[in-house]
């Protein structure tokens, strides 16, 4: 039987993709940032997941304005890595798992949330940056990915709740999958930034702080935060946050903590990273 | 028609990105999501009037762009994510676009991250 | 304010389009069904809706296997009459009502639908026969329409259940609009018909025929039909009933049949038509 | 990997067009799709062979395409609302498909349905 046993919450900020790819990883202004993401790379190398399940939002690379979906689900056998706007990354394509994210979909139509069915699928920083910062930069990566695009930049975004009950949809349908996989589930995105308008560079740590200590003890008050209240204190583009939610549906009620990290600035980013092991 | 359909976002400095701000917006952000394929970002280098031509952007949304105004980008319905692109374009940072959306330099919108973003605001 | 007053469910087989464009409604083939439209014109020419909100799917037209939404809102100020493969029909291309879609596609995604929200849209005969059905064949259409794209052809659709409780939502959206609008709700395709395998042309009018009888009176019933009963009993193609739903649960609990109609064959076909009024 | 992820639609002469189909039939469908343009269709009306070159269709999914044989290719992964576009482009109708995919002849097919369809089967 296939197992959701490993949960990732992390943002995904360009920057740290670009930081990454140039080896600046040691600078003065990105170290505090990447020795927090030693742990989740140590944990990772323990951890193996035979596959990731990776919520994050296009950031205008496969998706434009034309067509909006609500929720992705990438079935295809590779992912091409997106050029937005300045060349691809030069990181390895991205390989799916199509059988498994075919039964993921249909379970999931069935269980009444109305997917978008994607097989042409570039998949930008949102899903490259995460990858990266808990693989490195591995020659393939050591994993197949099924990647779950969350419309996060038109609103309105999936309700907090949405994100969270489709989260446990995911479980359930992994859970009826008769090959033996662990499965590792991300919610990508945040923490609390606000890449536009006068209030642009906004950052809220007492905010950020608050939901990373209560994400794992209190998702299902968390899945009742409003738009409103996250585009408030978690800023504009802190809104991604919804996607946490995806991943702590996926898990077991009880879940342990087993890294955590926080650090201000990632670019123009609060930059937070938590993993946790079901139960 | 004045039905308010939206629950209020009236969040001071921050610009939601609506539907009626898609559509303000619309032909200025799919200018900008052309600039994702090189030949494209070729075009635009080469002439920059030109390349706009192609759009159906209004003058402001024309002027705007030509003239790096981020926020009033923003304004007439541009989207960050879309219009970054430009910057991408222009090898500026998104600290540059930051401080000038806030009538701050680049070097205090950064050193400002580094001090831990901006904490308070209106 | 907005008010979903007038309910129609109908076929839309691209034969009666070709059949309308050419003139031949009066032939001894086609005579019998268009006999049976001649009261929805009538009905139509005094009911005159504002705003037709129309559920119908695209047959690889606007979309193809690369990307599947399973619910697609057309929140444009016009959609293009689309290239099937012979040609545009010669007919008048579709107004939109954005302002209206936007507050529809806002609602129901925060009402839990994951919408797709679609701009670049064109309308394929699964949305224009039922508009030449009903309005024959004027200069220009005399409504708004707001075109509701639902995934039919690549399985699992999305469960009658789901369709019924999407219509509920879209009257719950509409109701809450303060302009004064008469709003109609078209559910389109079906009756039962297969065009593909061994089985080709089946067709059972016992079972259209209770669907019809019970469309009205008993749609909560309905709404529990899984995929595998609308397979076997309608047809492979008349898994569009499901649709039927979506126009059904944007009615009130109860509602006035009109005009009823059903002839086979339109070509590989049993065309049914249903129209309900609000109470 | 014996999953048994479907409920099972065992329907005598009826083809569920699931994931396995889609993944099966991707190359077949999409190029068919290609014909809603018209370029396209003039290009294919000008050498089948060549205009089937373009697409990744493995040799069996070619031959049912060059002699439309409507049957093998829904096997082969084809979904009739795409396939259906080289029958539109041939000018022959649903009665011709839906008969020699049964088995009978178009006027054979077009009978049965005016006497009111296929009502049982298998
Ligand atoms: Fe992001
Ligand atoms: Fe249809």
């Amino acid at each position: 039987m296939a197992e959701v046993k490993f949960g990732v919450a992390t943002s995904h900020v360009p920057a740290i993709g670009v930081a990454i790819d140039n080896g600046k990883e040691d600078e003065p202004y990105w170290a505090p940032l990447f020795e927090g993401y030693e742990g989740a790379r140590k944990w990772m190398a323990d951890a193996r997941p035979d596959v990731v399940i990776l919520a994050y939002n296009d950031h205008a690379s496969a998706f434009d304005l034309s067509l909006i979906p609500t929720f992705a689900i990438g079935v295809a056998d590779e992912f091409p890595i997106a050029d937005e706007g300045y060349g691809p990354r030069d990181i390895p394509p991205v390989f799916g798992y199509p059988e498994l994210a075919w039964h993921l979909a249909e379970s999931l139509i069935l269980d009444e949330f109305d997917m978008t069915i994607v097989t042409d699928l570039p998949v930008d920083h949102g899903l490259t940056v995460p990858m990266s910062i808990v693989y490195g930069k591995p020659e393939t990566w050591p994993v197949r990915v099924i990647p779950l695009a969350v419309n996060v930049i038109q609103y309105p975004p999936p309700t907090a709740r949405r994100c969270y009950d489709l989260g446990r949809a995911i479980r359930r349908a992994v859970h009826q999958w008769d090959e033996d996989l662990t499965v590792a589930v991300f919610g990508t995105g945040g923490m609390s930034h606000q890449l536009q308008g006068e209030r642009a560079g906004w950052v809220n740590t007492p905010f950020d702080t608050s939901y990373l200590n209560r994400l794992g003890s209190e998702p299902e008050a968390l899945a009742e935060v409003t738009h409103t209240e996250l585009l408030k204190e978690a800023g504009s583009e802190g809104i991604e946050l919804v996607m946490w939610l995806i991943m702590r549906g996926a898990m077991s009620r009880e879940v342990r903590e087993v890294h955590r990290h926080y650090h201000v600035p990632a670019s123009n980013t609060a930059a937070g990273l938590i993993i946790f092991e079901g139960t | 028609m004045a039905t308010k359909r939206l629950p209020q976002h009236d969040i001071p400095g921050t610009y939601v990105f609506d539907g009626a701000h898609h559509r303000k917006g619309y032909a200025l952000n799919m200018m900008c999501m052309t600039l994702n394929v090189p030949e494209n970002r070729d075009a635009f280098r080469a002439d920059e009037e030109a390349y706009l031509d192609k759009f159906d952007l209004t003058p402001e949304q024309r002027r705007s762009v030509l003239e790096r105004d981020w926020l009033e980008m923003l304004r007439l319905g541009g989207n960050i994510y879309y219009t970054f692109k430009i910057a991408a374009f222009d090898g500026v940072s998104m600290q540059h676009v930051g401080g000038q959306m806030s009538g701050i330099t680049e070097d205090e919108f950064t050193q400002m991250m580094i001090n831990g973003g901006r904490n308070s605001f209106g």
